[in-house]
Parts: C-alpha cells; structure tokens; sequence
C-alpha cells in the first residue's frame, strides 16, 4: 500500500451548519437505509440468491447523502457500478431497487439493468454506469441540456477516484468550464481504484486536474455528512446561478471489497486500515454521534429508527424475492423506442 | 422504431430543384431546427467556418451560435454530451468531421448511446443523430479515407443510414432527427456536390425501405452511398452489352430492407453487393449472407462481394486508385456473373 | 506475416497435463516474458491482484513490478503507450479488463496500432498483443457481457485470435507475442476453468489454420471460441440420431482459413456458422458468406447462422438466457437443415 | 476573434545562451529551409502538381528547430498533420521529403503516407498524425520503452493547442508524471484549432493542465528559436537524467491557412493579425537581426546561405517530380510485416 495522508479519526471542529434538526433526522436514516440495504444485498449474494455481482457502498454513505440531500427532485444525478447509495439517496424505493438486483419485472429497469444500471426519470437518476467514468459526458451533457432549456435543473456526476484515468472527463469538463455548465463533479476518493491503491494510478494533486480547467474544485470529509451537504448546497446554488462548474473532491472509504466477491483482501489492504474507517470515521457513528451531542435526538430514538428501516428493508427484500420474473418475451422488447 | 408512417415521398405541390447533396442535407437540417427548438448542432468547426466541407455554411447566421456550437476537439466528449442531452428533452446532432475519427467514440455510441434505452428497461431515450462522411479518394491517406459504418451497424440499439442521393440525404436527415433513437449517418465527402431532385419542404423517407434506384431482370446490384453511382454506370455498360441490371440501395443498413434485397436476387438470380467499406468483416458480407440464404433456391451462382480492398488507405494516388470498386471492375464481374466473360 | 513455420504441434518430449484454460494462457505469457526480455504487460490491476479473473497471478511475482505493470483506469493511454512501446523495440501486452472496454481503444487499435507498418511504406512494426474478453451468462449486464471481436476483424492490419482451447490457448498466444504485427486476443471469461490437455514447454500454433475439433460427414458447425463447445455438445446430440457433425473452429478471424472451412462444407454440404457475437453485421456474416460463395455448387441447403440475438445483453438470468445460442437450438437447427425436424 | 495576450513585437530580452556561433547558424539554416521548402509545397499546390493538401508550417520554424537541436538522432520525435518542420528539423532529407508528399516510390513510405504520416526510424521520427492527439501515446510508450530498454533516448511529443481537447493526452501525462517517463510534451500554440480561435475552446490556464499531473511546465516564446533551444535543452537533460516529463507551451503562428486550401480566412482572424506576426514575429527574421547584431554573421553570408537553401529545395522538387510512382503491385504491400 503506497503513502497516503493518514485520515484524522471524529469530526473536523467547523462552524455549525444552518440548523434544520428535520434534515439531519432524514439524513440519518437515509444514510442507515443506504447501509441495511447493502448488508441485505451482501447476504442476497452470500447466500447465492442473486445474480451477478454488485458493488457495495458501505462506509460512503455521506457522500451520497449529503450531496442528493442538496438537490431537488428535478435535478438530475449520474451514478456508477457503486451506484445503490446514490440511487437510494436520490430518492429510489428500497423494493424496486432489490427487485432490479434480483432481475425481476418491478425492478426499476424491469430487470434488464441489473446492480450495476438502475435508472429513475422520476428521481432524475439518469442511471447508474458500469463504464468508468461512462457517465462523465452523460452528466455534462444533461447540464447543457437544462441550460439550453432554460431550466434550473443541476446535474451531480458521481464517480470514483478511478474514474480521473479516463481522458473523457478532462474532455466534458473542459467544455463545462467553458461553457458554464450547471454541473457538479463529485468525486469519491475511497482510496482504491479496485485493488490498487490511487496514488499509484494517480499523479499530482487531485483537485489540481478540475482547476486547471478553471473548475472551482473543494476537497471535502466525504465521512462528514453535514460538511457533505455544506459544500454541495454552495456547489449546486452557484451551479443554479450560472456560475459554473464544481469539482467536489470526497475522502471516503468502502468497508467490503470491490464488489461482494472480493473477501480476500489483506493484499492491498491492511486490516487496520479497514478498522480504522470503520471505528474511527463511520458516517452514520459521527452523526448520531453529533445528534446526541446536539441534543436534536438521543440513543433511543435513534435505534428506533435503525429497527425501522431493518423492517422497511426486510419487507422490501421480501417483496423482491417474491417478484415475478420478466416474461421471456421481453427480451426483444426496448430495444428502439 | 417509431419511424414515421409518412409515405416514400410526401412532395404535395412542393417545387422540386437540382440541388447538390451538400445543400439537401444542410436544407433538411435547416428545417428540423426551425420545426423543433431541442434540435441543435454540435462539432468541430461548424459554426462561422461551416464545417470544412462547408456543409453547414449558413446555418449559424440563421441559429446562432447558440445552436450551432463549435467544440473542442474532443470526439468522445461531445458524443457523451450529446447523450446526456438527449436523454434530457434535447434533440444533438453530433458532428464528426471524419468517419475515420468514430474509433473515437465507439464506447461512448456502444455501451452508452446505444443501451440507454434497454438498460432502463424502456423508459429513457437518446434521440441523437452523430452525422460523419465515409469514402476515399479524396488523397487524405490511411486516417482520413475510411468507411467505417460497418461497426456500427453491428451494435443493436443504433440506426445506420448512407445516403445515396440528395433527394434521399434529405428524406432520411428528417427521419433520423425525429427518431427517438441513435441515428449514425455516414455522408461520402465525394457526393457532396452531386446534383439531384429535391422538393422544397417536407417529406421524409422512412428507415428500412430500400430504394430501387434502377430497374433490371438479369442480375442484382445492391449498392451502398458511394457505390450507387458506380453501380449505376456499371449497369449502363452493362445494358450496352444486354445485360438488365437492377441497382438496389438499401438506404440503412439497419433497419434493414432485406425482403427488397432478397426479392429482386429471386427475381434476377445473381447478386453483387458492393460497399467501400473494407471488404473483410464488412457490410458486403451482411448484405450477401442475408441474400444467399434468403434466395438460396433461386441463386444461379454464388452472391459476389466487392468492397475496398483490405489495406489501410495509400496516399499515392496510383495506389488508392486501386483499392475501391469501379464501374469497370464492377461491371466485369457482372460479366463473368452473367456468363459473358 | 511472419507467423512461425511451425507445425500445428511441436510437442517433442514433453510431458502433457490437464491444465486450464486461464492456466493456459498464465503459461504461455510466463515462457514468453521467460525466453524474451522485451515482452511486459500492463493493464489494469494485473499485478498483485492478477486481474480480477486472476489469469495473471504470479506473474508478478516471477517478473516483477515493471514487467507487470499496474496501470490507471486509461485503456486509450495504455493502448497508445502500447503502440509507441512496440514501435521502439518492446513487446508489450496490453491487457484490457473487458472486451467491452474496446470501444475506448478502437482509435488506437485501427488508426494506430493496425496502419503504422503501413503508412510507413513498411518500416515501422507493431509487435503489440492486446488481451481482453468476450462472453456473456456472467450476469453482467449490458456493459460487460459482449463479444465486439467483428469490428477489430474488420481493420486491415490487425490479427484477431480466439482460442477455444487450453491447448489453443496457449499455443496461438505464444505465435501471438512472436508475431511482429498486432493481435488482438479474446479469452472467453466462462471457459477459464475449461480443463484440457496441454504440453509443457515450448509449441506454437501457426495463425490461419483452422482446426478440426470433430470430424463428420453430414453437416459441418462452424464455431468460435464459447462456441465450440456449444457445438460438441450439439454434434454428441447429432450423433445420436445418426447425423454425423464436423465442427470446424477457425482460431483466428483473421487471418482466416477459408479454404478449410469451404472444403468441409463441400464435403458435407450443409453448414451452420455459430458465433458469441451479435449477429447483425457480425463474424457470422463474413464466415457464412465466404462459404456460401466458395461452396456454392456443392451446398444442399442454405448457409445457417447463429449469433448473439441483436440485443443488449440483459441483465435479468431468465431474459439473458434467451440471448445465446444453446446446444439445444443448435441441435434443433442442424437437425432442420438435415432434414430431420 | 477572441480575447487573447497581445504579443509583443521582436525578442524579450535575456541572458544570452551559451555561445556557439555554428550552432546558431545552423538553425538558421533550418529555418530557411523549412520555409522555402513549404513554399514550395504551396506552389506545387497551387499549380495543381501535387495530390491532396498539406497544412504549412510556415511561421512556427523556431519550435521545431530549437526542439530538435537539442535532440540526440537517436531521440524520438512524434509530429502531427502539420508535420513538415518537424520531420525536416530532426534530419529528413528534402528529395524524399517531396517525393512523399507527391506519392512517389522514393519517398519516406514509399508513397503511402503522404505529407500527414511521413515517419523515418534513421532520424527518430515515428510518424506524423493525422488524428489530432494520437501520437500522444506513441510518443509516451517510446519513452516508456526506453526507460525500460535502459536506453537513454528522450521522446519528444509535438502537438498543437487543438490536441488540449483530446482526453487521451491526460491519460498519457499522468502515466509519464508518476513514472518519471524521459518524454517532453511540445504543445505550438497558434492560436487556432484549424478555424476557431483556441480561447474558444480551451478553459484555464494552458500549462496548469500539466502542472496538474505533476508535469514540470514552461511557457516559451515560439518565434525565439534560442529561447526555444535553451528551455528543451533544459528538458531534454532532465529527461535524460531520469527527473521526468516536462510540459513546454511555445506560443507561434502559421501564415497560411490551416490547409494550403485555405484561402479566405478573414472570417476567422484578421488580416493584421497576420501581417503583426508576420512583420514583428517571424522567427527567421529575428534570428537574423540578433546573428548580425551580435557579429556572429552578417546579411550578405545570410542571404547566400538563403540562396544555397533555396537552390537545394529547387533541386529537391526536380528530383520528386520526376521520381517514379510506385509500382500497383506494392499495393498490399506492408500490411503485415
Ligand atoms: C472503462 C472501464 N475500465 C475498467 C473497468 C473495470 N472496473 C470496474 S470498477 C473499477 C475500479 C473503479 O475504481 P473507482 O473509480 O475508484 O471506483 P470505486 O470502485 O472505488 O468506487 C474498474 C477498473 C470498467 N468498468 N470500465
Ligand atoms: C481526432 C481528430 N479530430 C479532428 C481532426 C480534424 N482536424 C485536423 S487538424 C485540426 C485542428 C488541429 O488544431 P491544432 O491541434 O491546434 O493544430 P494546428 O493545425 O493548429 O497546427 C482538426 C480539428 C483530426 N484530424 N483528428
Ligand atoms: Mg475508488
Ligand atoms: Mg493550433
């Protein structure tokens, strides 16, 4: 494993975010729904009844959050093959979301996506992208698009840190830099471009490579979910005003492997250093940490809230399981609209 | 595919003029971005300059450079914006200077363009048109002479269209601007300024139709973009000689027409397919699988491809001369096809 | 090209073992990088992590980081790093993660790689290798299921191989990295724990020469890669209704032995072209039209083929499922042809 | 047009480079040359005596000249569709260079390549590019190759500001930054990419996109063929020794269209614009003024040696016109090796 700036354990002291107690709740558990849903898809595979593998998002859980929670509705999102937190973060339905990983007709793409493709128009999730870095001109595109509408709509375009290899996303921010794009580059640096560590894939410095298209670039605790949601409301509001352009630059990490199958992974990670995120910096941890603290909720109420959304996905796992199947006859089926 | 129902030709009492390729695709253009404000333009080059070949010359005084948008030089980029964009309310057409430079966005009109739709299990579109050229002997050497269109028409999810003519590159521009899916259309640089009848105004061709572009009994001649015009003075060599043949385009190659091509082999019972893309792995090879199987029992003898031959394109003009089909060499393998070699 | 003059085999003495297909290919990349200095890989995680099919492992551990090389997420960079490093005297593989990936690299591979020795008037070479996949049934979806090998088969220049075999394997990539022109290999992700009999130490198979993989009298399978056993299963079926089946595997596209699969299908008269790839434009075509034309006069039915359905591969088993050809089909298929359904 | 630096007129002032009087002369001879034997291409253009068009590099001399002299022959150059200068600054001969571009049998690629491709391994040029960007990776994979051969050769990457557009050129910095790769990336900006003014389409700051890689970047005065020499022997040397790939940006000129067919130009720049760079830039002139000022030559030994040029170049057009054309058989030819 190659040097890397050793992440401070707790919470960054900063100002307090302007106060809206309902907010950080609904965060909460977004952030818990996001992690009960991908320890749920964790057993679907461990137990051999879903196809395929998927990417889990454990431990990003603030990244999403916080920036979906920045968003309307109507603004759209891109997504990537560790796209079920910004799927669910943006508004998704826990049921549909199991019935597209389990290949059933209620899933979001009647099955035919798959973990890796969830697309919602009615959340603005313009889909999830096994192509690294595929969604790059997608989310530029979609920002010029409203601009050329005339709509307000921002476009947020998630990707990892793998994805700064691919020359296409110089190619789209050079072009929303010119052209003022209403549109925010989020990138989650967990670290790890699949096995290998990104600073040996990764020259220079990260935030470097937007600003040098005169992309106004942030780097953000991407474990801080209220720091999260500060510099993504600044980002989409300038984006909203015609100002251009953001690169948000995300320090987080995921827990499980590259994707479920990945068990074995003391080669190119230490145990600690899993540990360490883990105890240290969990998302959720230093909310309600920082709820408590607050006093905008307590312990009780807290893990009440987890216990629901253990049924919410229980129940929605339930309902996946027992879905249908797409006719064979489908199979033929959208491909021209 | 939700091409329109429109007839061939809905020409109504529109007035028809001789005008080049160059001008109907830029006419039919024209009118799609009058009709419909999501259509807009996006390439190297194309506002005030107007494209090298000068095909959009005009169009950004018109539009403005709101719409006729010059890019960077950056094929893949504008590609995957024209997707998001699409898949957005707009309607792009991209513009790729060569045909030779579609390497370049492969990935973004395969795994993106091309899936959109699919992959959200039919609830997202991409309305995109990527306009590009095809065709040699313009003596630009290996990077700037290819006819690559073959790789697109392998990838479901995308159209392909090669038109032959101005009346048809007018038609088909207007089909494929209204279609709600990725249209890839290949222009051959050498056609731009071949003169044809176009009505003013509206009508669109409908993708999948094949046009019959001469009428014979002997022997079938599918052509593509370029090679009509070959095929064309092939036949009229060949009528000297008393040989009928029949010139058959097919338009697009995906949707493709294959009853019509099939049914004139039946009728005929020979058939050459002639291409300029590379003659190996190509579109001949589609073409003539579709026909040898399709007319198998009527086929006098085997189904003949010519294509460009299998080298990258030479600069010397002696050399490049070599490597596409001609009239001549076209119309002596009709001979031998015929029995009168 | 200076494919080795090689026999088909040149086992001498050596001892012959039951090894995999990925074992195969870890093989024949290990007595390479052994007996020529120049050979390196680089690809996304190939090192350490021996790719995520674990094809590669050990290898850095027997040659060390800077012959396995680690590379960022960037396959036009690697594959142009690639081209320039073949140029100037290495013999680099280039190992691409997913044969859908190649949609990044289709610039490199047919504007660069496939035209330098070319438009260097011969000067210039491009010993490259590209490695990567093909092959859905992983439930991978649309993005990472696809057999793309018809559009590098197109390109004049390049060499596109696809083992079937352990034995294969290792045999055409060892010509592969000797050949002084750019191949393209694609394994197959589902057959890389296909055992087989393999020779230790040193044999090359020659590019062009297709092999025999059954022999029979009634029909001939022509099948590629996945495909062939596909088509032994269905050949075993065949038999047991009395219909003896040839099934013919040409290793490479290209280049390609036609004359061998003419003269099977002269001999059986009925052939059936069956392939992992789309079919629409796809290898199918060329290999059902080079028969069609060059078996005409011996051929008692049409040339049948079968290929991936024109779909992006869904993601959902029950839908995927439908979208390979199957030893059923295929049985059902030859039997029609044959007469016997 | 759009906003840009104004240039200024004549030569910056600055330390004189170390003096060696032959080498001065010799660039300039190169210069000369490169002009008067693209001169001579627009005229076999113009008279309709040679295939296809070529793009000038008429009023860029000093990039290539001060690039290439710093250069080993066994150093590798990569050039672009704009390539003449570079092919001839590195050692090309002038009788195969006209015969390439006229198709015939004694020309560098026998005919094949035409004036875009014209590639010779006894100089170091690996080939011209008629994709803009595309030897971007050739020119980073030879200096990857002779890092790993042990060799000490440097590569130099030619391309104009257009290539900035092109994403590949990201992937390919990246990789020379973290592997310290003996690669120099010569960016001429003239200003245009073919008929849109470079502002138009490119955002930031030029060199801040090397910068970013960790790429050590200069900006030099294009038209100065000595300030051009001293910043690539700087580069050459840090190559050589093992200290990475340097970044330079020479801000030139071309005096002809983008293509020897492009005539009426007025619509994209203005014709004073041309005369400026023309009259107060031209490379040559500049050179000669400060050969004579500082006694190294005089005008009469400067205009002879322009005569001698201009006789040479004469000599070299005969022999290609009257050259062979290649035979048809050599058609497919060289396909495969
Ligand atoms: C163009 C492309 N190359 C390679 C892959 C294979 N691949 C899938 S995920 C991945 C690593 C991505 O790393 P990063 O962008 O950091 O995302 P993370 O998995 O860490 O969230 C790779 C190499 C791919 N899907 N697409
Ligand atoms: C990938 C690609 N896109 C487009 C072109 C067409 N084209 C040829 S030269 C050129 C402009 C290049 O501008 P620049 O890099 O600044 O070089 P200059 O001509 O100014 O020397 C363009 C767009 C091409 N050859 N390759
Ligand atoms: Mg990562
Ligand atoms: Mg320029």
């Amino acid at each position: 494993m190659a040097n890397t700036k050793t992440p401070q354990p707790g919470l960054a002291k900063r100002e307090s975010a302007p106060a809206d107690p309902d907010l950080w709740i609904r965060m909460y558990q977004q952030m818990v729904q996001i992690r009960l849903f991908e320890e749920q898809v964790n057993d679907l595979y461990k137990t051999a009844r879903m196809p395929g593998l998927a990417h889990l998002y454990s431990g990003e859980e603030a990244v999403a959050v916080g920036v979906c929670n920045a968003l309307r509705r109507d603004d759209y999102i891109t997504s990537t093959h560790r796209g079920h937190g910004h799927c669910l973060a943006k508004g998704a339905s826990l049921d549909r979301m199991f019935a597209e990983l389990l290949g059933k007709a209620p899933g979001y793409c009647r099955g035919k996506g798959g973990s890796m493709h969830i697309a919602d128009q009615d959340t603005g999730n313009l889909g999830a992208n096994a192509i690294v870095g595929g969604s790059a001109g997608i989310a530029t595109g979609a920002a010029m698009s409203a601009k050329m509408r005339g709509a307000d709509q921002v476009t947020v375009c998630f990707f990892g840190d793998g994805a700064l290899g691919q020359g296409v996303l110089y190619e789209v921010m050079n072009m929303a830099s010119l052209w003022k794009l209403p549109v925010i580059y989020v990138c989650e640096n967990n670290l790890y471009n699949e096995y290998t560590h990104y600073t040996e894939t990764t020259a220079g410095e990260l935030t470097a490579r937007a600003k040098a298209f005169g992309i106004h670039a942030e780097t953000v605790d991407g474990q801080d979910v209220r720091g999260v949601y500060e510099e993504a409301r600044q980002a989409v509001n300038r984006a909203r005003q015609g100002e251009g352009p953001t690169f948000l630059l995300c320090d987080t990490y995921r827990y499980y492997g590259h994707h479920v199958g990945d068990i074995q992974r003391t080669y190119y990670r230490a145990k600690e250093e899993e540990d360490f995120w883990r105890t240290e910096r969990d998302p959720i941890k230093l909310l309600a940490g920082w709820l408590v603290e607050q006093q905008v909720s307590d312990t009780v109420t807290l893990d009440q809230m987890m216990a629901d959304v253990r049924a919410e996905v229980a129940a929605a796992v339930e309902f996946a399981l027992a879905a249908p199947f797409p006719d064979v006859s489908e199979v033929d089926q959208h491909v021209y609209a | 595919m939700s091409t329109p129902s429109a007839t061939l030709s809905q020409t109504d009492a529109h007035a028809v003029r001789e005008i080049t390729l160059a001008q109907a695709v830029r006419e039919a253009l024209a009118e799609e971005m009058r009709r419909d404000p999501t259509v807009f333009i996006i390439g190297e080059d194309v506002a005030e300059a107007g494209t090298p070949f000068k095909v959009l010359s005009g169009l950004v005084e018109e539009f403005g450079p709101t719409r006729i948008i010059d890019s960077p030089i950056s094929e893949p980029g504008i590609t995957g914006l024209g997707v998001g964009a699409a898949m957005t309310g707009m309607r792009p057409v991209i513009d790729i200077m060569f045909g030779d430079f579609i390497g370049l966005i492969m990935d973004q009109l395969a795994n993106q363009a091309a899936k959109v739709h699919y992959m959200s299990g039919g609830k997202l579109n991409v309305p995109m048109v990527v306009r590009t050229t095809l065709g040699a002997t313009r003596r630009s050497a290996a990077q700037h002479s290819q006819s690559l269109h073959a790789w697109v028409s392998h990838i479901p999810g995308l159209q392909v269209v090669l038109p032959s003519t101005p009346y048809d590159a007018k038609g088909l521009y207007k089909t494929a601007i209204r279609d709600n899916n990725p249209v890839i259309v290949f222009e051959d640089k050498m056609m731009y300024q071949l003169k044809g009848s176009v009505p003013e105004g509206e009508y669109t061709i409908p993708f999948g139709v094949a046009g019959i572009k001469r009428q014979g009994t002997d022997i079938t001649i599918v052509a593509t973009s370029s090679m009509v015009q070959v095929a064309l003075t092939a036949a009229e060599n060949l009528e000297q000689i008393g040989i009928s043949a029949e010139v058959v385009d097919p338009r697009t190659m995906f949707p493709l027409d294959k009853a019509t091509l099939i049914e004139s082999a039946k009728k005929t019972s020979r058939a050459i397919v002639v291409d300029e893309g590379y003659e190996r792995y190509g579109v001949t090879a589609e073409l003539a699988a579709v026909i040898a199987e399709g007319a198998f029992y009527y086929l006098d003898a085997p189904v003949k491809r010519m294509g460009a031959m299998d080298v990258p394109v030479p600069f010397s003009p002696v050399l490049e001369d070599q490597t596409v089909p001609t009239p001549a060499a076209l119309t002596e393998l009709a001979k031998t096809l015929c029995g009168r070699a």
